[in-house]
């Protein structure tokens, strides 16, 4: 379980998160739903220790952040963070020769799934095969958690249809997903659980298929309710 | 193979380009400097044996070198110049860029002052990697100097000999006593720390950062300076002075290290 | 493994290529030398250290000599940093070596090898610096501070001094203990006017100043006259002497805005020697040894020295050393060496120093500006002038230098341990 | 068991819950013979990648199913559809049921008596089935329900 209690960051005397608390469990998919700004990617950088925090707690499964949270936390930013000159396969030794958690077999079935080409450098590759190959070097782990900045944004229909069925595949399995996006359409059935941001604060977090039954109300509807009024 | 050398290997392979670039501009420059001083020297002596004067002294591989000071100066000039600003890119750049790295960097499963010390030991490789080449080079020089000059002409000379007649050798790069290269690297690899620690306080706290990072820089400019230049004989004797000045380069790495290794891990903003 | 060959390469290089550089590569190497026998006994020259500088290749190296072989002789980086003992750590006075290590809180930030003196109780360190006042119409301070350390007990303490003067600087000449006086000869330097000898007395029990001497120097017979005074205290640094000796020259004024060459050499009208006593503050003429025209021939010139009561003066030119030596305490006069360049084969003598009854010398053989040849040092009894030594610096080994460079050295001083 | 087009591009309304469309979708495909009853089904997570909805939401749909009896999980082997009629019957009830009952709210305003409404009916399905028989089956509810999640 990602925990985050009263989570509150500050930069340079603006606060960016105020009193954030939710949890992320494993197995299910938490999604960070809000505006640009709202503070998701912001959320996602405290976690991974990218950005420092000024007030509460991160757990994962009880731990505070260490270097061995990036074995169980796999991170997959909004963009890809691989050198441009580097080519696809040394991309792939460069991260099995750091994480004693990937996956060889997995990775080599990613890249078969996405259809990637190993010879191409990762600074030529298009934005939606830059964001597949990206996804591979965050699933090819064998880590508890996944954590995925925006994974949509800027990609073409296409591909995102194709990064959609990622989620519910065995390719996430039993890990627990964290994301941000804000486009909910794409990810409206993927996701157990939404939290909504609003200027850094929670505004509200709920479990989509019981506000389903007992509200009757779309994820979008409720954020519309929540973030618009 | 742990993953702090892994992470010096990755830097020095970002790096290998321009390093090799450095190496053959060095090579380049001065093999050209000492072909066409060795030939105008070679064709000054036999136009003297042609006249029949006799020259005073023959020369010497040690006195070709020293007439190339200038040119010997400028790719090394250049090298610290590029290794300088490196000091602060090999950070920036995982920033700025495509790439942004750092968001790969900083979430590897490894304890964060890694980073730091791999970049700080990738700066040091390529230092001495230059130097080291410099010292090659030299040899190399040498050879080819003892097969452009006829023996009739030519003195023989130390190589050591060489390395004191070019002045930025001996005083800088390459100073003939042990203890004082040890010195010299050692104040050189201290003052990469620090500089290093200065990004790191920019890079957690941006622009009040700045002011911070100019202060931390001149703080610990002022020790070492002060150490350096420390005058204290009216009263210490000068292996106490040495033990001072240890001292305070232990203290300003201590810090240096100890903030430096603080900031990459806790107050770093990526 | 062999895809970090990059770094394992470079890492290669650099350990490999620093490694044979600083283990063999950097060691300018300079040919070594030896004390070469010419006649007589080696060990007379042991205290003996050649001074010169190696020429040959590019560049020139200071280096030295001794009957144990050579060394370059710079201070180098090691040496400043590691293996200094202290600031007069390459006094030719052996004794200071002696004083780092067995005294060295004492001898801490101590400058200078004047204001020494030591008997079996105590060893003492005196100093007088003079302070300029901030406003510089105001006079300034002269400072005295002696430090009095008690070899028994080991306890040290400090007495000062001060007086409030105008002066151009000060510095103590000598220190001597007589009965429970403290003696410290100081030399005032006045501004537009001459040197001062001030005596002054401490109480070496409580370290109160008792009083001051001015010693007497006398005043020029005419007004375009000035004296010269050359101080002959105790030779040895820490040793006690219970005088001091004055060698006052009266001569032609210096001016200032002198245009020939002639000008230069002032014309000495008289010279006088007197001996002050500490324990009476007496001062009385001593009868002058060598007369005052030969001392002034060019080329020539007389060395004088104090050690316990033997005073003795060395009349020093190129064809011979003349040596003179009185008991002070029972007024006799030993008798007349001579040392003729002649006696020793070839060669002219360029200096010459006495020290625990020997002369040594150093021979010019050639013009060494134009050729490099090797000088002779010869050492002599000093009672009758026997020379018991002779020898000469000779390359020994080449150490990778060329053979036509192995003579290219310059010996132009030497020194004595003592 | 490669069911792909049998699964494609199916919607879901966005108010009402994912697992309750789901079950629903069974019960149609099972009413209108697409999927046999006795017949495997795929796997949770099979289905969850098949029609992109959450793997829980499917775990939970399978749950419900199981509870009224539609499927049967035996061991470690694949569902299936039950066997009893009983069960099946009642499905069949109750989407007819609902579906008439829809149908009768539609027109409940239209002014219309039973009788020319019947002959209306009889018409119409006559066509439907005549249609039918020359398209691949298709799921009837799909056009009724799509549209409604895009606001």
């Amino acid at each position: 379980m990602i925990e985050l209690v009263r989570v509150s960051q500050k930069y340079t005397y603006k606060e960016v998160l105020k009193d954030v608390t939710f949890t992320a469990e494993k197995g299910q998919i938490t999604c960070l739903l809000g505006l640009n700004g709202a503070g998701k990617s912001t959320i996602l950088k405290t976690i991974m220790g990218l950005t420092p925090i000024h007030g509460g707690s991160i757990r994962i499964d009880g731990e505070e952040i260490n270097q061995n949270t990036y074995e169980r936390v796999s991170y997959i930013p909004d963009h890809l963070a691989i050198p441009a000159s580097m080519k696809l396969s040394d991309a792939l030794r460069f991260m099995e020769d750091f994480y004693s958690c990937w996956n060889k077999d997995r990775a080599n079935e990613l890249m078969r799934f996405f259809d990637l080409d190993l010879d191409e450098r990762a600074g030529r590759l298009s934005k939606g095969t830059a964001a597949k190959f990206n996804l591979v070097l965050g699933l090819a782990q064998d880590s508890d958690y996944v954590i995925m900045d925006e994974p949509f944004a800027g990609i073409d229909l296409f591909n995102r249809e194709r990064i959609a069925e990622v989620f519910s595949s065995e390719l996430v399995g039993n890990r627990g997903v964290l994301l941000t996006t804000h486009e909910v359409k794409e990810v409206e059935y993927l996701i157990d659980k939404a939290v909504l941001l609003r200027d850094g604060v929670v505004a509200r977090s709920f479990e989509c298929e019981q506000v389903r039954s007992e509200e009757s109300k779309s994820v979008v509807d409720v954020m519309k309710e929540v973030l618009l009024t | 193979m742990n993953r702090y050398l892994k992470l010096v290997h990755l830097e020095v392979h970002r790096f290998r380009y321009a390093l090799f670039s450095l190496m053959f501009l060095t090579a380049a420059i001065q093999i050209t400097g000492l072909v066409h001083t060795t030939q105008v020297r070679v064709k000054g002596w036999r136009e003297a044996a042609r006249l029949g004067e006799h020259s005073t002294r023959n020369f010497s591989f040690a006195d070709v070198i020293g007439d190339l000071q200038f040119l010997f100066a400028i790719p090394i000039l250049i090298s610290i110049v590029v290794l300088g600003l490196y000091v602060f890119l090999i950070w920036y750049r995982d920033w700025i860029g495509r790439d942004k790295f750092a968001y790969r960097l900083f979430t590897l499963p490894t304890v964060r002052r890694n980073v730091y010390m791999a970049k700080a030991t990738a700066i040091f490789v390529f230092v001495f990697a230059m130097v080291s080449f410099q010292l090659l080079m030299l040899l190399l020089e040498r050879q080819l100097f003892n097969w452009m000059v006829p023996s009739e002409y030519r003195m023989s000379s130390l190589f050591a000999e060489a390395v004191a007649s070019n002045l930025v050798f001996v005083r800088f790069l390459l100073p003939l006593d042990g203890i004082q290269f040890v010195v010299y690297y050692g104040i050189g690899i201290l003052a990469v720390f620090v500089l290093f620690t200065a990004v790191l306080l920019e890079r957690s706290y941006r622009l009040p950062g700045i002011v911070y990072a100019i202060l931390y820089v001149a703080v610990c400019g002022a020790a070492i300076g002060g150490a350096v230049y420390l005058n204290l004989y009216n009263y210490f004797y000068p292996r106490e002075i040495t033990a001072i000045r240890f001292c305070i380069y232990l203290m300003v790495m201590g810090f240096t290290l100890t903030l430096g290794f603080r900031l990459v891990s806790k107050k770093i903003t990526v | 493994m062999k895809r970090y060959m990059i770094t394992s390469a470079l890492i290669l290089l650099i350990l490999a290529s620093l490694g044979t550089f600083y283990a063999y590569g950097a060691e300018l190497r300079l040919p070594e030398y030896k004390l070469q026998t010419l006649e007589g006994d080696l060990a007379e020259a042991s205290k003996l250290t050649l001074l010169g500088s190696y020429v040959g290749g590019k560049g020139s190296y200071p280096i030295e000599v001794s009957t144990s072989g050579s060394k370059r002789s710079e201070q180098t980086f090691s040496n400043q940093w590691m293996k200094n003992k202290g600031p007069l750590h390459d006094q030719t006075f052996s004794e200071f070596k002696a004083l780092y290590k067995e005294h060295p809180g004492f001898m801490r930030g101590k400058m200078g090898t004047d204001g020494y003196y030591s008997d079996q109780d105590t060893l003492i360190f005196a100093k007088a610096s003079y302070t300029h006042s901030k406003d510089t119409d105001q006079e300034g301070t002269i400072r005295w501070s002696i430090d009095s350390l008690d070899l028994a007990t080991g306890k040290q303490v400090r007495y000062t001094d001060e007086l409030t003067d105008s002066v151009q600087y000060t510095n103590v000449i000598d220190v001597q203990k007589a009965g429970s006086e403290i003696h410290v000869l100081t030399n005032v330097n006045r501004v537009n006017s001459g040197n001062e000898l001030i005596d002054m007395v401490f109480n070496a029990e409580t370290g109160l100043p008792i009083h001051s001497v001015q010693v007497p120097l006398g005043k020029p017979s005419r007004n375009d006259r000035e004296l010269q005074i050359q101080i002959i205290a105790e030779k040895k640094p820490t040793a006690a002497n219970s005088r001091v000796l004055f060698l006052v020259t009266e001569s032609s004024k210096r001016t200032d805005n002198t245009v020939s060459a002639s000008d230069t050499i002032p014309t000495i009208f008289s010279e006088r020697l007197f001996e002050y006593q500490y324990a009476s503050g007496d001062v009385k003429e001593l009868p002058l040894v060598a007369g005052a025209e030969e001392e002034n021939r060019p080329g020539s010139w007389t060395l004088h020295s104090l050690e316990r009561a033997t005073y003795t003066t060395m009349h020093l030119s190129e064809e011979a050393v003349t040596i003179n030596r009185y008991d002070l305490s029972t007024g006799f006069a030993h008798p007349q060496v001579t040392i003729k360049a002649s006696q020793l084969g070839k060669g002219t003598i360029s200096q010459a120093q006495v020290a625990d009854g020997r002369i040594y010398l150093l021979l010019q053989t050639g013009d060494y500006f134009k050729n490099n040849s090797m000088p002779i040092i010869a050492v002599a009894d000093i009672t009758d002038g026997r020379i018991l030594y002779q020898g000469t610096p000779a390359p020994v080994k080449a150490n990778g230098r060329p053979d036509d460079q192995l003579d290219d050295a310059q010996f132009l001083n030497m020194t004595i341990m003592q | 068991m490669n069911k792909v087009n049998e699964w494609a591009g199916i919607t879901f309304n966005s108010r009402d819950p994912v697992y309750a469309q789901v079950v629903r979708l069974f019960k149609e495909k099972i009413v209108t013979g697409v999927i046999q009853s006795g017949q495997t089904i795929p796997s949770r997570r099979e289905l969850a990648a098949l029609l992109k909805i959450n793997p829980n939401t499917a775990q939970r749909a399978y749950k419900e199913m199981e509870d009224q009896r539609l499927i049967v999980t035996e061991g470690n082997s694949p569902s299936r559809i039950t066997l009893e009629l009983d069960v099946l019957r009642q499905i069949r009830a109750e989407l007819l049921g609902t579906a008439v009952e829809a149908f009768v709210a539609t027109i409940r305003n239209i002014d219309v008596p039973l009788d020319e409404l019947l002959d209306v009916i009889q018409q119409k399905y006559t066509e439907a089935q005549a249609g039918k028989r020359q398209e691949p089956p298709e799921a009837p509810f799909e056009s009724g329900e799509g549209g409604n999640n895009d606001d």
